[in-house]
């Protein structure tokens, strides 16, 4: 149901969608159930002249099962959302896959700063390309995300991709994603981080292989020293 | 109840309470009546919601048309915007619900229904109200103050919150704090108040299950609200420090950590949520066995779910935590937790839909405020399924969605129930009745639009549209044209259920001045308030009240009335 | 089992002693949270006691909280003479009680001195946070109970000392004394 | 059952990374203290309002029920002195 209206653009986005069907299903069989009866007694019971209420304490047998039965079923249907639940959470959150590439994801008032590898792949490298409020990411690559905040908490949520993670003064934070959908998307902040809260958007690029290399190529030292020879682009 | 003390001690009441003629002052001021108390409390709760309702259309208006300058108002500006949906949910769940729900109805309720002529600590729950009162109006001088209202979140999550350089409110946020941190003792002396009196100063013959269902519920409420709030004061105190006095208790780079407020804070505020539906759904549990002319459909199966709710609310509060970078394998367990609760919440709700069969229903205007929780709150408690299970809460973690659900849990909570107690109690407490055909004029037209503001927030909420942004005009797939309709749609909506609450109003006012007066017991309802003169006079009884039996003996077959009184032999 | 209260009212207990009970479990939960916090940050941190920071009394405090243990051994036997109805003998072991309490405080304010001058403050580390924020806490609770056990002392005095107003005081008083040795272990080794 | 057998299968396997306190063993340090406190804050407070509220409801039961024979012993006699 969700991807009606947002796509699915990660390896792991139709789990949620799944498990968001499947509790809608069975809470709604819940909830329509309960709202039927409801409404149905309400009409049934209405005041009528001469006709008094019955006396029924709710410890008769034949009446009480009419709560005992729902009861037991309520507590089935939360095991199976309990079992899908913690399946889903694990598969997102728990296992760590091996990375084919890692991205560095810094939060801070109010933008965010995106450390890719560069050609060489690697972090912490000299050829590293360092955007704001831009992610470049390769289609069908598993990525590992480091998220680590400058000052306040905030939260890098990539609806697309139903990934959402908070990111906390101090820590590193790992986690993953492997895009599959080319395009452009929204990258929010989820955490409340101050005035510009609202303002702190950025875009998520996911791009086959060939495009995220020619990217890349614009992206290097030589290449952007050729486009702005008077700008020097600071590197660290 | 007495204690042959002299009054001047801090712990002890004065029972001396003397029947002569009060002044001004000591009648509507300083006055330790219990009704007098919870008529404070009520008119604060209502007129603080008038200031949360403003500030909702404020903001409201703002997200429907960003940029325009808001009617009454002004520009809407990002700090201004934050400062809004910051106070609108703290005012609404501190200063609305909390002493409307507990302390108003609570006041009124525990010595009126328990058979005592007043509280056992008449000048804690004066000072009590005092201390809430001024709580009030600290947190409404929070806007005057250079750099404006607090504006980061009413869960106040720091460093944004502890350090000035971060929030930009060097002293909102410092004031707002103390102003939280105030109505909690308020609220602390309160609870001490009702769980003693209600414990320990009952009527005679009344034994614990005699005890109607709506006290039982406001006195657990009370416990989880003493036990839940330490932590928190405990944080808000080691806040306050950071803020003012330069530790670094939540500061990582001085050796504290920001989860740590998380923590604290979430310990209170689940148990919180309960602790204002508890009350609601206590007056909800009258109402319709009055109107239904029923027995409650199991005394102790609803006592009983009460207590494992209250239980149970301890044992979630990590679930608001899933993705805020605690160990992932917590969540198993607060997820695990989180849908047990949904059991003891579900039967409740399935034994006051069954309590409603073979019942002879009378459509007032209480009834259907009554009716009407049951109805919506359903569908708050089912939404809530979607995030207390771990791996959805990943997508809707913060998004509309969340919104919408705990508004439609706690607008039946605090409106809902609200006017559901007011309407019935109404005849009580000022001796004279309300206008049914206004009553339901304003019924429609608030549940109505209620449902056309939220409905489509759950929408939004599964697009992926992350509250507390104030412009989405920046961010392209969250400002399509359709989803701009829909916050148009719910904007709207809100205008018009504004509009009606006029009607409330006016009808309270009207009422209240030359309304139809009402006899001892208007709805013939069995419970002991009902006994007192409309509205009771200090000291509630000449004579206090026995009771014989418990408060929902309805339509017992064999007698020519179809109620029977608490206090009546036979 | 205690008789009716008045108008055959149920009061299994006296008002006063149930409003403090509940208002200590009430606190209880405060002590709680602190700790916990305590122990949150304490198990981030490198090292523990933080580097430069001056080594909190840990042999003065103890001989300090075995005078609170015996104020409290002291109000027990207080306790037990006002039960028996006999006034009389519940004077000095009240006295001492409320002394060796006052003692404890005092003591434990010198100390406060000491160490500000030897360099812990609120703002130092982390340990001195925490130092000040519970042992201040507590403190503010001990005073809050001493001031109680006073005015029960002179109530007792002048013949009026209810059963209620006792319970209340001295029940804050063994929380005060109860909870310090759990505040001393966590805080001080 | 299958609950308990669900969670308990999750909580054995190994914490991923995205646990922010699991690198290192001082952070292992962090991420106990914080499992170790929310398992204190969530039981204490059951622990010690249920002890409270069990001996409360004791006594108060056993209260009703001397009160109940007391009533009763009141109406014997009331019936005794009639006779």
């Amino acid at each position: 149901m969700i991807e009606s209206i947002v796509p699915a653009a990660s390896s792991y986005a139709w789990e949620i969608d799944y498990i968001f069907t499947m509790i809608f299903v069975l809470t709604g069989f819940w909830f329509l159930l309960c709202e039927v009866v409801f409404f149905w007694l309400i009409f049934k019971f209405k005041a009528k002249d001469g006709q008094p209420a019955e006396y029924i304490t709710g410890s008769e047998p034949h009446l009480k099962r009419w709560i005992t039965i729902p009861h037991v079923l309520v507590l089935v249907c939360d095991l199976f959302i309990l079992t899908a639940a913690v399946k889903v959470w694990y598969d997102i959150k728990q296992y760590l896959p091996e990375p084919e590439k890692t991205v560095r994801v810094i939060g801070q008032q109010w933008a965010w700063t995106f450390v890719h590898p560069g050609p060489d792949g690697v972090l912490d490298s000299s050829d590293d390309i360092r955007t704001v409020n831009e992610l470049h990411l390769e289609n069908e690559t598993v990525y590992h995300y480091q998220l680590e905040s400058v000052d306040v908490l905030h939260d890098f949520s990539v609806p697309v991709f139903r990934l959402k993670q908070d990111a906390i003064p101090g820590r590193v934070i790992t986690g993953w994603f492997e895009p599959t959908l080319e395009g452009e998307f929204d990258v929010q902040c989820a955490e409340m981080c101050g005035i510009g809260h609202g303002l702190m958007g950025a875009r998520v690029f996911v791009e086959s292989a060939e495009k995220h290399a020619a990217w890349m190529a614009t992206q290097s030292p030589v290449a952007l020293a050729a486009n702005f020879p008077a700008q020097r682009i600071g590197k660290e | 109840m007495a204690e042959s003390i002299p009054s001047d001690s801090p712990a002890v009441a004065d029972d001396h309470h003397g029947h002569e003629e009060p002044s001004f002052w000591s009648k509507y001021v300083f006055s330790t009546d219990h009704k007098m108390i919870a008529m404070q409390y009520m008119f604060t709760g209502m007129a603080m919601a008038v200031i949360g309702g403003f500030m909702a259309y404020a903001f409201r208006m703002q997200l429907a048309f960003p940029g325009i300058e808001v009617p009454g108002f002004g520009i809407v500006t990002p700090a201004n915007y934050n400062a809004l949906v910051t106070n609108h949910g703290a005012i609404m769940i501190f200063w609305v619900a909390m002493p409307v729900l507990i302390a108003a109805f609570g006041n009124y309720l525990i010595p009126l229904m328990c058979g005592c002529d007043d509280m056992v600590f008449p000048k804690l729950n004066r000072l009590s109200y005092q201390i809430f009162l001024l709580s009030a109006v600290v947190l409404l001088s929070s806007f005057f103050v250079e750099g404006g209202g607090f504006g980061g979140a009413w869960t106040a999550y720091p460093p944004l919150s502890a350090k000035a350089e971060y929030s930009l409110t060097p002293l909102g946020s410092s004031i707002w704090l103390g102003a939280v941190a105030l109505e909690f003792v308020a609220f602390l002396l309160g609870g001490i108040n009702f769980i003693t009196t209600a414990m320990n100063s009952r009527a005679p013959g009344m034994k614990l299950y005699d005890i109607p269902i709506v006290i039982w519920m406001i006195v657990i409420a009370s416990i989880l609200f003493l036990v839940s709030v330490g932590p928190l004061i405990a944080g808000a105190i080691m806040l306050l420090f950071d803020q003012q006095l330069g530790t670094a208790f939540f500061d990582p780079a001085r050796g504290g950590d920001p989860v740590l407020w998380q923590h604290l804070f979430w310990f209170f505020g689940h148990p919180e949520v309960y602790v204002v539906l508890l009350p609601a759904l206590g007056i909800t549990a009258e109402i319709i066995t009055v109107f239904a002319r029923k027995k409650l459909f199991g005394y102790k199966t609803v006592l009983h779910t009460t207590i494992a709710t209250g239980v149970l609310s301890f044992t979630v509060w990590a679930h608001h935590q899933f993705i805020s970078g605690v160990d992932p394998r917590m969540a198993h367990v607060f997820t695990l937790t989180t849908l047990l609760i949904s059991v003891p919440i579900a039967e409740m709700m399935f034994v006051y839909i069954a309590t409603l069969y073979g019942g002879s229903i009378r459509l007032t205007t209480p009834m259907l405020w009554g009716l009407s929780f049951i109805a919506e709150f359903l569908i708050g408690g089912v939404t809530g399924i979607f995030l207390g299970a771990s791996g959805a809460d990943i997508y809707f973690h913060d998004t509309y969605f969340v919104l919408a659900h705990f508004h439609y849990t706690f607008f039946p909570i605090a409106i809902i129930g609200t006017f559901a107690g007011l309407t019935f109690w109404f005849p009580k407490m000022f001796g004279r009745m309300m206008n049914d055909r206004l009553g339901k004029i304003h019924f429609w037209g608030t549940i109505i639009p209620f449902n056309f503001i939220f409905i489509p927030l759950f929408v939004l909420g599964m697009g992926g549209q992350h509250r507390r942004i104030f412009d989405y005009s920046y961010f392209p797939e969250l400002s399509m044209p359709w989803m701009q309709d829909i916050r148009v749609l719910a904007t709207s909506s809100l205008l018009i259920m504004l509009g009606f609450q006029v009607v409330f109003f006016y009808n309270f006012i009207v009422s209240l001045r030359s309304g139809e007066k009402a006899s001892k017991n208007p709805w013939k309802s069995n419970t002991l308030e009902w006994t007192a003169d409309s509205p009771p006079p200090h000291g509630n009884w000449k004579e206090l009240p026995t009771v014989y039996r418990g408060p929902y003996e309805y339509s017992v077959p064999g007698r020519d009335e179809d109620y029977w009184p608490q206090d009546q032999p036979n | 089992m205690e008789p009716l209260g008045e108008n055959g009212r149920s009061s299994m207990m006296p008002n006063g002693l149930f409003g403090m009970a509940i208002f200590i479990v009430a606190e209880l939960m405060l002590f709680a949270g602190m700790i916990s916090a305590f122990f949150i940050v304490k198990a981030a941190a490198p090292s523990w006691p933080p580097p430069g920071q001056p080594r909190l009394p840990i042999e003065a405090t103890a001989l300090n909280s075995l005078v609170l243990l015996a104020s409290g051994f002291f109000l027990i036997q207080a306790h037990r003479a006002f039960h028996r109805g006999d006034r009389d003998s519940m004077r000095r072991p009240l006295l001492l009680a409320l002394a060796l309490g006052s003692f404890f405080v005092i003591f434990q304010g010198s100390e406060w001195v000491a160490l500000l001058g030897q360099g812990l403050t609120l703002t130092s580390s982390s340990l001195g946070s925490f130092f000040y924020l519970v042992v201040g806490v507590h403190g503010i609770h001990a005073a809050a109970a001493l001031i109680l056990l006073a005015i029960a002392t002179v109530r007792l005095r002048r013949g009026y000392l209810s059963p209620g107003f006792f319970g209340a005081a001295e029940a804050l008083w063994f929380f005060v004394v109860g909870v310090w040795p759990v505040l001393y272990m966590v805080v001080y080794l | 059952m299958l609950a308990i057998v669900v969670v308990a299968g999750a909580l054995l396997a190994d914490a991923a990374s995205a646990c922010t306190v699991c690198l290192g063993a001082q952070t292992e340090a962090s991420r106990k203290a914080f499992v170790g406190t929310t398992a204190f804050l969530t039981f204490l407070p059951l622990m010690v309002v249920g002890g409270i509220i069990a001996l409360f409801v004791r006594r108060t039961l056993a209260q009703e029920a001397l009160d109940e024979s007391r009533r009763a012993g009141d109406l014997d006699a009331g019936v005794e002195s009639q006779g």
